[in-house]
């Protein structure tokens, strides 16, 4: 038998497959479709103070294998998260990472507390592609010290597993990673979604009610890659990889590049049980390789450092 | 309503009118479980992530372990669809969805269908007859050779271009039947276009007939999980309903159409 | 009839829609597959001072609707570009604009003051994006102040259009767009391909041999439309939008959003023929819109700006 | 040799071995200006861009104004051909890259095909017997099953399990037909594995028999735009060559297997 289970600040993972935050709702919606126990662990839902509405339709779009969202955040607040969702959270036999969004530092810091007073909730993981409304809306997220003061804030307000959920919108996402591993973040998740846009050429309009919105799925798998490789190569606290993860063999991927850990994203849409068939699709193929321990994919690609392309010619 | 991941398999496909095909699946899970007004999620085809999201498609009608899909082709996906071959296997999700609230209190359920509006209206026909309700239907298309009317009873059709019928709207044909007839306890049941739910929503107001739409949008996942399919609401704690989960079925007056 | 003309610092182009730099050779390699007049012009594969072998293999990886290359620039150097290349563009009923790379600032202003002295190159595109030699070969293009060192240094040397080509793997493109218009740049190009790679599982080895690429294809249009309209919002001068396009529908987009012209790139390689065909399917667009020039639909967007995500809640 | 873009159109698709099918297609303009070792690009799919690229198939035997191309089902591309139907068109890039050297000065060719290497070598055949010149096939499978042998003269068989001919590679066979046979004036022309070919480009050199190598190598294009199918000269001013417009045959020894 393989080990696929794994510990991050004394929280034992059955394994390394996770739900993406806003992939899998709170965790509660497709409990007929998809045996959350398959899974090391469901992201939820982003978590606001306040419920929010999210965006105006138009949110989605389909576009050559990804979709464009701009959900907006829609959520139900921590308080409604709290008493309607989290007691059937606590029966199912898995994690609950509560994924955390908000507007200002302090309302990072509200939502994290309060939650961390909760049973059932085993760790945290901070959305930090949020707009920061004391700087007019600039995304937190891309901005080191707006990650890093979150990562500062949030720290010592629990003993639980503080993962960062970083950006892709970024000139050198490593920075970031390096900011928050010295804030003492526990772990790094990457990628959220990429800045996309579609047009709707007979209207003459965005098709996204925000003109913009979130890129995911297999389109963007292989940013996902070289984002996750170059943080890798620059921290030493364990990464979620995401982004496009449609099989075992792409989760595989991301364990060689660096990655302790997968959570899958869009796929979910299609394929609610997916996950827990990658989870074991990754145990089997390290079975094949005949490793122990599923641990012992991650970081193992073979490769020259020195050659990758961020130091040569396109 | 147990929704469940299954396979179907293509039974029959036809072109039943122009450009609107019927593809037959043999699906025991989702036909012995499912309610008119409630639909599957295709995934259209298992090679390739282009296209990456199911196709969302009202099951028409169930014969035995048998439903039917009826669609027009617009895109990708329903390309692919349209050229199907029986024995081929088809992931569905489904039945998802709220059905058509055929037990509300009624006697006379007036169908109206637009388009391809028309296509969950046999199943919703089967279901009412099975409780002894009448069912009137009135159809709408752009021509005469875009009708699809099979399995539906007491029919009343309106085109666009005079091909057949009454010459204008369904909207208008319901409102010149309603004129004319005197319908003991009626409800609407409608399918179609946004313009068409909006006009027969302000109708059915207007004339204080009880009156369901079942509505499309984009989905990205079909099952409650993207929030990717809000409609506006009426009121009410929160702002938004989602059309999967909450849906395709509101009241009239209940949603912004 | 429809207008599908347009001028760029005097000279003038057939029409919107341009050869993307690497993706059609030198412009004479498939002369039989593709009618070149039937284009706006064709830019050149990068050319350098020197010769290039190019990276090892291997170079390409196809992924989900989408590309990984690692071609190294590989190139005939822009001596043997002009002796055995030059003469037959000249033949060309199309613009020729010379894309040019390099690993230094005067590397840049080597080659163009070559090229600026012959007879048959319309115009400059400059590929910022490769290795600074003498920073330990980091990228020019992710540093705005290499950036806009380059422009600085290019701008006198030409009265030719110099266009720069912007890689998209940067936080905010606008930057860069705004410090190459303030240098005097009379148009910029993007986007170049994203950072990407690919993993090999059984081998646990990269795909490329540089390890990490760069993304191209229908994949990435989201995030080139995304970062076109970025750039739209931010400088005046003209914008050839690049990435993805595989349609005249697609290259509308990019014209509504903001671009003046289109660059097709992939594309070529599966359709070489297809850049005339989106040429004449942007004219039918427009005259079906009732418009009598291809350009009134640059820019024709109708968004509410202030809704862009780049300002709101994903 | 004229290039174009065309629409073959499918007349016959059939399983010709275990795992191998061979697709006949309707092509006059590649049919008529095609030679052997070139090949084709095939758009495998027109909806949708996942696949993106084309694949890239050696023209197998040219028939009037009929082509053949034979392959196993590797990846998404060859599954979706496999089922390719009659009737349906497919849009073709070629006749592409340079054919085998015919016309080179020799009396015999020692055809040399591994695994689905085999595919051009009919109609290398084909040309060899029109100009007169005689040839020895030596065909290299895993298994008896796996092989595919129409159209073929004189022919030799190994096989990795022994199912068939000689019990090992395909280069052994070659030596020990060699070490048994004087061949007047004869030359190589192999297609086939990477292993296989380097084993066997060795081999010619030993025995300083000219040797002409169908390489393979991954492709965006196929017709010189990407640069992206690079194989290591041996000297010469130029590193690279390109596998898709300067082979994909080379000289053993011209450049680095
Ligand atoms: C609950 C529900 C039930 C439906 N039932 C039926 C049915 O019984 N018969 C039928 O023919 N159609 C039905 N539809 C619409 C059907 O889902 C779309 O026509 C289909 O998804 C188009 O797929 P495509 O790949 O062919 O087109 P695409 O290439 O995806 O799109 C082509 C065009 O159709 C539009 N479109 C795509 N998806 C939708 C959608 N979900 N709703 C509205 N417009 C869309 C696109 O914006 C585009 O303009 C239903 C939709 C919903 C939400
Ligand atoms: C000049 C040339 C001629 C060829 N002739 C034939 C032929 O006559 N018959 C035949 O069966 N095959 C031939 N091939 C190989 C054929 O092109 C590939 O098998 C095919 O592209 C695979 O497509 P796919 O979508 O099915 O597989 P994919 O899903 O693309 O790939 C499946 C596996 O095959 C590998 N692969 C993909 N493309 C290639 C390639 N071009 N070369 C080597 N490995 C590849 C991938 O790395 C992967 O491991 C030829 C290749 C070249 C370059
Ligand atoms: C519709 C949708 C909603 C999302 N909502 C959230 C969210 O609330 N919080 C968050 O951190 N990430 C959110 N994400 C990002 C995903 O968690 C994930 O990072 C991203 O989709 C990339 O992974 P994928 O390509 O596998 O989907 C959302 C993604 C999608 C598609
Ligand atoms: C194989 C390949 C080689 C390329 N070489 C160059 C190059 O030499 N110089 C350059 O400026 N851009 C180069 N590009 C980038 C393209 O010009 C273009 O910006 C990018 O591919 C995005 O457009 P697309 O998605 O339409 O391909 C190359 C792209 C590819 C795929
Ligand atoms: S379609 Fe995803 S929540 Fe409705
Ligand atoms: S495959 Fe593109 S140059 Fe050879």
């Amino acid at each position: 038998m393989v080990t696929t289970s794994f510990c991050l600040r004394g929280v034992e993972f059955a394994n390394r497959v996770f739900a993406a935050s806003g992939t899998f709702g709170y965790g509660d919606e497709v409990l007929d479709l998809a045996d959350p126990s398959r899974l090391g662990g469901i992201m939820t839902k982003s978590l606001s103070w306040k419920p929010r509405d999210g965006n105006a339709p138009r949110r989605v779009v389909e576009t050559a294998s990804g979709m464009l969202n701009s959900i907006g955040l829609a959520n139900i607040g921590v308080h409604a998260f709290i008493e309607t969702k989290l007691p059937t959270l606590r029966t199912l036999r898995t994690r609950i990472v509560a994924n955390i969004a908000a507007s200002s530092v302090d309302e990072y810091a509200q939502v994290l507390t309060l939650l961390d007073s909760q049973e059932g909730v085993d760790a945290f993981e901070i959305n930090v592609s949020c707009p920061n409304v004391k700087e007019g809306g600039l995304n937190f997220g891309t901005n080191v010290d707006r990650t890093r003061e979150i990562t500062r804030r949030l720290r010592p307000l629990t003993q639980r597993p503080l993962i960062v959920k970083l950006t892709p919108n970024v000139t050198h996402i490593s920075e970031f990673a390096r900011a928050v591993e010295a804030e003492g973040a526990d772990a790094v998740s990457l990628i959220n979604t990429l800045v996309g846009m579609a047009v709707d050429i007979r209207t003459g309009r965005p098709k996204l009610s925000t003109v913009t919105g979130g890129l995911s799925g297999p389109a963007i798998k292989p940013v996902a890659l070289a984002k996750v490789y170059e943080v890798a190569k620059a921290v030493k606290i364990p990464i979620f990889g995401i982004g496009g993860i449609m099989s075992a063999e792409d989760a595989v991927e991301f364990l060689m590049v660096g990655a302790s850990a997968v959570e899958i994203g869009t796929l979910n849409y299609i394929d609610p049980a997916a996950g827990g068939r990658i989870a074991e699709g990754i145990a089997a193929f390290a079975a094949e390789k005949g490793l122990s321990d599923v641990g012992q994919l991650v970081g193992s690609l073979k490769a020259d450092l020195s050659a990758s392309i961020l130091q040569s010619w396109l | 309503m147990s929704r469940a991941q299954v396979q179907g398999v293509v039974v029959a496909r036809a072109r039943v009118a122009e450009g609107i095909h019927r593809l037959t699946l043999k699906c025991p899970e989702v036909a012995s479980s499912m309610r008119a007004g409630q639909f599957v999620n295709v995934r259209v085809r298992d090679d390739g992530w282009d296209p990456l999201l199911r196709r969302p498609f009202s099951v028409s009608r169930v014969d035995g372990d048998r439903i039917d899909l009826v669609f027009n082709v617009v895109g990708v996906g329903t390309k692919a669809m349209s050229s199907y071959e029986p024995g081929r296997s088809v992931d569905l999700l489904g039945p998802l969805g709220k059905p058509f609230a055929v037990d509300a209190d009624f006697e006379t359920a007036l169908l109206v269908g637009g388009g391809l509006g028309v296509a969950p209206l046999p199943a919703l026909t089967d279901e009412l007859r099975r409780r002894g309700k009448s069912a009137i239907t009135f159809l709408g298309a752009r021509s005469r050779s875009q009708l699809y009317r099979e399995h539906l009873f007491e029919l009343h059709v309106a085109t666009d271009d005079g091909s057949e019928g009454h010459h204008g709207t369904v909207v208008d044909l319901l409102s010149v039947y309603l004129g004319e007839h005197t319908v003991p306890s009626p409800m609407i049941f409608a399918c179609g276009p946004t313009p068409m739910l909006r006009a027969l929503g302000a109708f059915a107001k207007e004339r204080s007939i009880p009156c369901e739409l079942s509505l499309e949008g984009e989905m990205a996942c079909g099952i409650g999980l993207c929030q990717g399919c809000p409609v506006e609401r009426v009121g009410g704690a929160k702002r938004y309903a989602l059309v999967c989960t909450e849906g395709p079925t509101f009241r009239a007056g209940e949603v912004i159409v």
